[in-house]
């Protein structure tokens, strides 16, 4: 659990609009969406790591960056080590191989026009993980590991509920025998009843198979449950980040105490009518001077304006990125 | 010598030709639906008969040609006469004749009209008058052509369109650097001789004539020609639609009828569907020369030729094509031509006679060629069809290739076709405009055929200037002979012009070499 | 709040199509809406929480069939004629939907949308819906009302559509609003303020509120009544308190069981097996039976009635009270091709 | 929106370079020439020799491009060669006629296919519906110049409710005479816009706003036309734009049929009189009206949707 | 509906009996038309009383009776016989003239749409210029370079009609790329064209093949304008289109000549149009 087998380091993405040809005469730079602004991470081996934010905290992107879906602006990603953006021909595909993203939608994941079994077959294939004439056996393994049945095999995609296609990813996640997972917004779409069988089956997949995991979701209760770190982003940035128990008994930063004011409990006892954080996220091809959060923070004060916190120490394992040691109750840290 | 001088009697006949015996009434626009419209309105330097059929309303010439194409007579000239030794012409200019601007024609204006029309730079026209040596005027109403050789076309010659007499003055103050530039910008709103004057162009579309104040000749009723106050042209590419047009009243008359129509329309009680006889004669020409592009050519053999007449069925085609209306030619120049032969119709269908000849010749077995066909021209692509179901039972295997214009034509010129279906017109009332594109080698190598034959040409040659009536048919009829023996076409058949007008409309007619003739027309209310 | 019920439902039934192809959506739903309240419609996707909101106003698409009774203000919205409805629609009850983008006209400034409601069911003239339409949007804690009425739907954020859209609804003073799923589009720290909103307009104005949502965290937050639905049918109904705390329904305690808890951190979670059936093949019987740990074959062969299950509640569940005695759910002895385990 | 209208104007550069190329090569390679075209079966070589000289027909290609681009750059277009015309001044007496005529059977084209596609769409998969779409498919699925013909004969020649043909005078007059080509010309585009356009309406019948417009309790009127019909036609506008370079180009057998001197016949008569200055002058003039016509297309709908110009 | 959107029932499979019952009724009637005709095309001798080139003089321009259902033409044809064996050479003009732009266009397309960015933009203008062009003219102009026939028809409306469905594919492929099916692909290590020709296509070709079955339709259409001009088919062989233009002058004398095979054209085109539209339903269930 100490050598981090995935890292992000400084790691910053943006998008650019293309420019119309009226801006390009009156060289007007292109407008620019800036997705993740230096985040850095580590991701230890076995571990689940919870990356939690709201939409357009560059979370997703972030998880792209880390299965190379998207080439990183600035910093880098190593695995093992070794900066992803270098590796090429053989490695990258060991690397595409041994890093594995499962994806949101349980609708558009899935090729529609074709059956599980030509889904998972060209993963094996295309990797050399079985003889060809091991190919249907590793499947109705493979289908038995998510929990389907084997019928499923000659089933096209939109024959399934969307709880069965998030198994059907996971299989092709799996068929190839990776080390780390990463799931973005795994079982968003689906039902509470559904989400429940596939945050089980993939903690009971961790165990057995001694997978890393990176469980990107904004459902805090969820990662809660599932993590056992947590990292909390915020306009591209990661804000804070700690073990589990530690972030959601005593978190440091504004914006992740305010996020978890927000979520509604399901204690009825615990109902306030006092709003959780004011306004609403600043554009991100816009960004805010000084903290990132400062519009929105209840603890404000000049320093926010102008300069941005870096992550400190709050803690073993604990850090946040805020002026406040611990904001709402001690002064500046 | 021989006097030609014709009575103004001769006109009354022109004018009343096809009319009934009612009165004739004055007034009103006679709307007439045409297939194309015109391009360019000058009579020398014109080149097609869009332009040529109407010209003569605008323009008028020294002499006319007869209702039947093969007679000439008095125009703006009210005489004219041949010298005994053929070597010159004298005219007598009628009096007070006038442009339409009303200003004097003069003696002047002529030799300036008829050296420019024969001036070799000039247009394509200017071999008409070829023979002219000078054009002089002795006093100011005669005209005096001296020839530099006998001519015996001559007199018809100036019955055609470009010997048009128009007014030098208005002419050259036209706009222009050259005088082509001027003749384009003259042509656009000419003055002119005829009994009309174009009053307004609508390219494409309309073109209105209004009647000339000015014209010199009389009508039936005394008053001074044209009947109508004017003509509108209306340019209607689709037979169908031109057709409509004329039933829905919205037209008086309509040219260039399909034939498959001709006989709806004569049972239509409100349509006076007129057949006006014409030169117009429809053939197949052949590419008769040793190879094509290098290749055998089977048609270069005579028997091949004949068999190929033989084997074409003309009453059938003149049934299917023309829907009876054509008639089967006697010789390769229509019937209403001056000196033409009449020995029967040619070739008469005789398959067996025809497989004979096959047999006889150097390919026994057959061939494969092909056929030029105007694009979209039902008409050809009729005849094309049934010649290939005909020949196909002699071996020969036809391919039919629909073109288009401009390619038909290069593809002609330059002697690559192998067949074409091809139709003529004359352009003068005498048989030596035909003779020397058809049969003198000289002129376009007998229809781009290549066929040649020394006697014709020596012949035709001979005939150009000769004016003895007699020995110039003699020369004729063996010109004709030999063309329809060996020669390089199959002839159809010759159809009158099928024109269709409206109940109420009288005296309009267009005569064999095509010129539409609405000056003696009227209206009935 | 007071008890005054406004709005009655009983034996609301929504169909559509005809013949063997006929799928009931909602089947025989009755429930009351008393003044000030809100009231939350919890269940999963196709258990016809939304269905029933519309069934409501019969808001449904073409060849729907809604019948049974929504007795409003003395008159069955179901029977009503369609000029008569248009009236109740939009004026007395508003609807607001999930998603504020697609809910409201892209291609209509925002003014138009609301003034279009005002014109419908007021008798403003221009200058006042002008007016009105500005006082809402101010209402509703949109900044800069006057320019923004101006503005389209696509120039605002998510959270402002929301609002946007409430303003609409709120033009012409409902006294009862149909929400559905009005947050689930959103983050939620937006969600949070919708929230927060929609209950200080229930105290403003005095509406009473129908929330449909699957989230009973929301529900937790904002109902004071709730009924979760199941199949088309509900299966209990009571307040929010009692029910989160001692589910009388089979179903209730497994969607409970599947909501992560503190304290239960990477181990399984106590989910129910198998998916929702779909409507062409509703199990006779109690519609839950199959993925019910409690099932018997009285389950499998007799549907339960919704009856009195306790102070203020009903449940549909022939074993209720060995429900309201577990504390978690227990796996059915027929689970087919896996546990939870 | 300027910003939006230069660039789509920039935009027209590359694509007129790319038109100018390829007729002017296209009108080289067909086969025959003007003189050809001009002098038919009689002419004789030295006429043919002539009038290719008085082209410049007898130079070499290059030196006829260069004269070609440089008569587009001074605006200066040449003479036509069977109408003795500047081909500016035909372009101008003909492109507004197939103007008039396109124009024309744009709207009665959307006058027939939105309100039939109104009812086709809220009468899904039933009669009226299955009616609509196979009296659309029947006009769809027949020539252009039998129709033409048909509507001739049966309003023109036995009704005479319209004239058969010709283009009047008088822009009412030409307005009348223009009707029925319109609508043979519209037949094939109505039906095209009305499939269209009646898919377009049943997505939107579906959409959530449309919910909430009824939900509002509006008058069902004013749903149909600001909620459903203004977003259905948004995406059948681009459909819209793009058919107008089909009906220009359909323009030509309409034209022909009915007797109207435009400009598609002008073309096809200029390609058959190998009319060099007009075939190019007159294709460029077709392609700027056309992509004006998509200019326009773009911006009625940005203004129908204010998305567009984000 | 939120409700009913996503049902979280798995659909029922699909069983071979349940295929036919499930098909749409417009495809049935589609292909119901189209098979008949493909058949009386390949078959045309066994459907024709009569030889379509035979002339008969004794009964020219008869109209239709029991020795000839479809009466005859000006040189006696039979125009029964006529408008069967024109079937063979109208569904080869259907085909011939689009599948070369269906093929290479939807190639091209698929490229342009994955690739994006300078090809894209390049390919723009070209649609923009082709677009731009009027189609019939184009078309007439580029038949009159290589002569009339079929062949050069189909050349030329090979070289125009790519444009139609690179556009089209290039579009859904843009909107395909973006799903997460293709990025599932990439983090698998799928190599591009795998994703494009394996994954992409397949799902973005549904538009192209509903619209090359108007195209279809519309190609016998084009054919038939191009007869009219003389352009296309050439004769003796019997082609829709130059049968209705043949028989133009007869209309008000003999309406058989074109009247039925009109009649073949409207059929066709709407057993096209009917196809296309269950196509489209019957390959959208899959999303």
């Amino acid at each position: 659990m100490t050598t981090p087998l995935l890292t992000a380091e400084a790691v910053s993405k943006d998008f650019l609009f293309a420019r119309t040809i009226a801006e390009r005469f009156t060289g007007r730079p292109a407008r620019t969406v800036h997705a993740l602004n230096g985040v850095s991470l580590e991701v230890r081996r076995g571990e689940t790591l919870g990356i939690v934010g709201e939409s357009g905290c560059g979370k997703s992107t972030l998880a792209r960056c880390l299965v190379r879906l998207h080439e990183c602006d600035a910093g880098r990603v190593t695995f093992e080590g070794a900066d992803i953006a270098m590796l090429s021909g053989a490695d990258r595909r060991a690397f595409n191989r041994r890093v594995q993203m499962i994806f949101q939608d349980p609708y558009s994941s899935l090729n529609p026009r074709m059956t599980v079994r030509q889904i998972l077959a060209e993963a094996l294939s295309v990797h050399g993980m079985v003889p060809r004439d091991r190919v249907d056996d590793r499947i109705a393994e493979l289908l038995t590991l998510v929990r389907l049945p084997q019928d499923a095999a000659t089933k096209y995609p939109h024959e399934f509920s969307g709880g069965q296609r998030q198994r059907i990813g996971i299989a092709r996640a799996l068929s190839v025998e990776p080390e780390v997972l990463v799931a973005d917004e795994l079982v968003s779409a689906l039902d509470v009843s559904v989400q429940a069988q596939v945050v089980n089956l993939l903690l009971e997949l961790q165990e057995r198979l001694e997978l890393t995991l990176v469980f990107v979701a904004h459902d805090l209760r969820l990662v809660r449950h599932i993590s056992h770190r947590v990292a909390v982003m915020y306009l591209g940035q990661v804000v804070e980040v700690a073990p589990t128990e530690e972030l959601f008994e005593r978190p440091r930063h504004p914006y992740t105490q305010a996020l978890l004011k927000a979520a509604p409990s399901l204690d009825p006892s615990t109902r306030t009518r006092k709003v959780a954080a004011k306004g609403e996220l600043p554009s991100p091809s816009n960004l805010p001077s000084g903290c990132l959060f400062h519009t929105r923070c209840p603890h404000v004060f000049d320093r926010c304006r102008s300069d941005a916190p870096g992550l400190t120490s709050r803690g073993p394992g604990h850090v946040a990125a805020c002026h406040l040691a611990n904001p709402g109750i001690e002064g500046p840290a | 010598m021989k006097n030609l001088t014709l009575t103004a009697a001769c006109i009354a006949a022109l004018m009343t030709a096809g009319t009934s015996a009612v009165g004739q009434e004055r007034g009103g626009v006679m709307t007439y639906g045409r297939y194309a419209d015109s391009l360019f309105l000058d009579p020398v330097l014109n080149d097609a008969n869009v332009d040529i059929w109407i010209l003569s309303n605008m323009y008028d010439t020294l002499l006319l040609p007869s209702a039947d194409g093969k007679s000439v007579e008095p125009g703006l000239a009210s005489e004219w006469s041949v010298a005994d030794d053929a070597m010159s012409v004298t005219l007598t200019l009628r009096d007070g004749i006038m442009f339409s601007d009303g200003s004097p024609i003069t003696v002047e204006d002529v030799i300036w009209s008829l050296d420019r029309a024969r001036n070799p730079d000039n247009g394509i026209w200017n071999f008409l008058l070829a023979s002219v040596d000078t054009v002089t005027a002795p006093d100011d109403k005669t005209i005096m052509l001296t020839l530099k050789q006998p001519d015996p076309a001559i007199v018809a010659a100036l019955t055609v369109f470009n010997s048009a007499i128009m007014p030098q003055k208005a002419f050259e103050e036209s706009e222009g650097e050259t005088m082509a530039e001027k003749a384009e910008n003259f042509g656009t709103h000419p003055i002119g001789s005829g009994a009309f004057v174009l009053e307004s162009w609508d390219r494409g579309a309309t073109m209105k004539l209004v009647r000339n104040e000015y014209y010199w000749a009389d009508g039936e009723d005394g008053e001074k020609l044209p009947y109508l106050d004017g003509v509108t042209f209306e340019v209607i590419p689709d037979d169908a639609t031109r057709i409509l047009r004329l039933q829905s009243g919205e037209l008086d008359g309509a040219e260039l009828i399909p034939f498959a129509r001709v006989a709806e329309l004569q049972s239509d009680p409100s349509i006076n569907m007129e057949l006006f006889p014409s030169t117009r004669v429809q053939y197949i020409t052949m590419n008769v020369r040793e190879d094509i592009a290098g290749e055998d050519n089977p048609l270069s053999d005579p028997n091949v030729r004949e068999a190929m007449n033989y084997a074409a069925n003309k009453q059938a085609i003149i049934q299917t094509v023309t829907f009876g209306v054509g008639k089967p030619m006697t010789t390769f120049m229509s019937s209403a031509t001056p000196l033409a032969t009449d020995n029967g119709p040619l070739y008469p269908y005789d398959l067996e006679k025809a497989k004979g000849l096959m047999a006889e010749s150097e390919y026994p077995d057959g061939f494969t060629t092909s056929i030029l066909v105007l694009a979209g021209n039902q008409d050809e692509i009729g005849i094309a069809t049934a010649l290939q179901q005909m020949w196909s039972q002699i071996g020969i295997n036809m391919e039919i290739q629909q073109v288009d214009n401009a390619t038909r034509t290069e593809q002609y010129r330059e002697g690559l076709f192998k067949m074409r279906v091809a139709a003529w017109t004359n352009d003068i009332a005498d048989p030596g405009q035909i003779t020397s594109y058809f049969a003198y080698s000289p002129t376009i190598d007998a229809l781009h055929s290549g066929w040649k034959s020394e006697e014709v040409d020596e012949l035709y040659e001979a005939s150009q200037s000769e004016v003895d009536e007699a020995k110039r048919g003699e020369q004729y009829a063996r010109i004709q002979e030999i063309f329809n023996t060996t020669g390089p076409t199959v002839p159809l058949y010759e159809t009158p012009y099928p024109v269709a007008l409206q109940e109420g409309v009288h005296g309009f007619v267009q005569i064999p070499l095509g010129n539409n003739i609405f000056r003696g027309a009227w209206l009935e209310d | 709040m007071s008890s005054e019920t406004v709005l009655s439902v009983r034996g609301l039934t929504a169909s559509f199509g005809q013949g063997d192809r006929k799928l009931t959506a909602v089947n025989g739903v009755s429930f009351d809406v008393r003044k000030g309240e809100v009231l939350g419609l919890v269940g999963e996707s196709g258990s016809g929480k939304s269905v029933t909101l519309r069934a409501l106003t019969r808001l449904l698409p073409e060849g729907a069939e809604v019948t049974g009774q929504v007795m409003w203000r003395g008159r069955d919205l179901v029977s009503l004629p369609p000029a008569a409805l248009r009236q109740v629609r939009g004026g007395q009850i508003s609807m607001i939907f999930q998603e504020p983008m697609t809910a409201l006209n892209p291609v209509l400034p925002v003014r138009v949308q609301i003034e279009e409601n005002l014109r419908a069911h007021t008798g403003l003239d221009a200058a006042g819906r002008k007016a009105r339409s500005r006082e809402l949007l101010d209402l509703v804690g949109i900044p800069d009302a006057a320019r923004r009425l101006n503005e389209y739907p696509h120039q605002f954020s998510g959270g402002m559509r929301q609002r946007v859209m409430i303003a609409i609804a709120l033009a012409s003073d409902p006294d009862l609003l149909l929400a559905d799923e009005p947050t689930t589009a959103l983050d939620v720290t937006i969600q949070d303020q919708i929230l927060n909103l929609i209950l200080d307009l229930r105290d403003e104005l005095g509406m009473s509120v129908v929330f449909v949502t699957h989230d009973l965290g929301v529900v937790a937050q904002i109902c004071d009544r709730m009924a979760v639905m199941y199949a088309g049918r509900i299966a209990e109904e009571g307040p929010v308190a009692d029910v989160l705390a001692q589910p009388h329904h089979a179903y209730t305690l497994g969607l409970l069981g599947s909501v992560p808890h503190a304290g239960g951190e990477r181990r399984p979670l106590h989910s129910i097996e198998g998916t929702p059936p779909g409507l062409a093949a509703i199990p006779p019987g109690c519609a839950f039976n199959p993925r019910c740990g409690f099932a018997t074959s009285e389950c499998r062969q007799t549907l339960p009635q919704l009856v009195p299950s306790g102070p203020a509640r009903q449940a549909a569940c022939h074993h209720r009270d060995r429900v309201a005695d577990e504390t978690t759910v227990p796996i059915p002895r027929a689970a087919g091709s896996g546990g939870g385990r | 929106m300027p910003e939006f209208i230069a660039r789509r104007l920039l935009q027209l550069i590359p694509t007129l370079i790319f038109i100018l190329v390829v007729v002017f090569a296209l009108v080289r390679l067909l086969p025959g020439d003007p003189a050809s075209a001009i002098l038919g079966d009689r002419a004789i070589d030295a006429d043919v020799e002539r009038i290719n000289r008085e082209l410049g027909l007898d130079k070499p290609i290059p030196v006829q491009f260069w004269v070609f681009v440089k008569s587009f750059a001074t605006g200066n277009l040449g003479n036509s060669i069977t109408l003795k015309l500047p081909v500016s001044q035909l372009i101008a007496d003909r492109l507004p006629i197939t103007m008039l005529l396109t124009f024309m059977a744009a709207v009665i084209s959307l006058l027939m296919a939105v309100p039939l596609a109104f009812v086709a769409a809220l009468k899904r998969d039933r009669p009226p519906d299955s009616i609509i779409r196979g009296g659309f498919q029947v006009g769809l699925s027949m020539p252009v110049f039998y129709v033409g013909l048909i509507l001739l004969t049966i309003f023109g020649a036995k009704l005479r409710w319209f004239p058969v043909g010709g283009y009047g005078d008088g822009f009412l007059d030409h307005v009348y005479h223009l009707f029925l080509p319109a609508v043979t010309l519209a037949l094939s585009l109505s039906a095209i816009l009305m499939r269209n356009l009646r898919a377009a309406i049943i997505g939107v019948l579906d959409a959530d706003y449309v919910s909430f417009a009824q939900s509002k309790g509006l008058a069902t009127r004013l749903i149909l036309y600001r909620h459903i019909l203004r977003n259905a036609l948004i995406s059948t506008l681009a459909l819209f734009g793009l058919s107008i370079g089909t009906l220009l180009g359909g323009a030509v057998i309409t034209e022909t049929v009915f007797a109207i001197p435009g400009a598609g016949r002008l073309m096809v008569d200029s390609i058959y009189g190998r009319d060099y200055p007009v075939v190019q002058g007159l294709t460029v003039a077709l392609a700027v009206l056309v992509s004006v016509t998509f200019l326009l297309t773009d911006l009625l709908q940005a203004w129908l949707d204010p998305r567009m110009t984000k | 509906m939120t409700d009913t959107a996503r049902p979280e029932t798995p659909v029922p499979s699909r069983g071979r009996a349940g295929l036919l019952s499930r098909l749409p009724r417009t495809f049935m009637f589609g292909v119901l038309i189209l098979g008949t005709l493909v058949l009386i095309a390949i078959f045309p001798e066994f459907f024709a009383p009569y030889d379509p080139l035979a002339f008969d003089y004794s009964a020219v321009l008869q109209p239709p009776s029991a020795a000839h259902p479809f009466g005859t033409d000006n040189f006696g044809r039979d125009v029964l016989s006529r408008v069967i064996h024109a079937s063979t050479i109208n569904l080869q003009i259907a085909i011939f003239a689009t599948i070369t732009p269906f093929v290479f266009g939807t190639l091209l397309g698929a490229v342009v749409g994955y690739v994006g960015g300078i090809a894209e933009t390049i390919f723009g203008r070209v649609v923009d210029a082709v677009i731009t062009f009027p189609f019939l003219v184009l078309v007439i102009a580029i038949v009159s370079v290589l002569g009339p026939g079929l062949v050069n028809m189909y050349i030329a409306v090979g070289l125009v009609g790519w444009v139609f469905y690179a556009r089209i594919i290039a579009a859904e492929v843009k909107v395909q790329k973006r799903l997460d099916y293709a990025d599932a692909g990439r983090a698998m290590g799928y190599t591009h064209t795998r994703i494009v020709f394996r994954h992409l296509l397949p799902n973005s070709v549904t538009p192209a093949i509903v619209y090359w079955m108007t195209d279809m339709a519309l190609a016998i259409l084009l054919g038939s304008s191009l007869g009219y001009l003389g352009l296309g088919a050439q004769p003796p062989a019997a082609e829709w289109g130059v049968q209705i233009a043949e028989g133009k002058n007869f209309m008000a004398t003999a309406w058989w000549i074109s009247v039925f095979p009109g009649i073949a054209i409207v059929i066709t085109g709407l057993g096209f149009s009917l196809l296309g539209d269950g196509l489209a339903d019957l390959l959208r269930t899959r999303k």
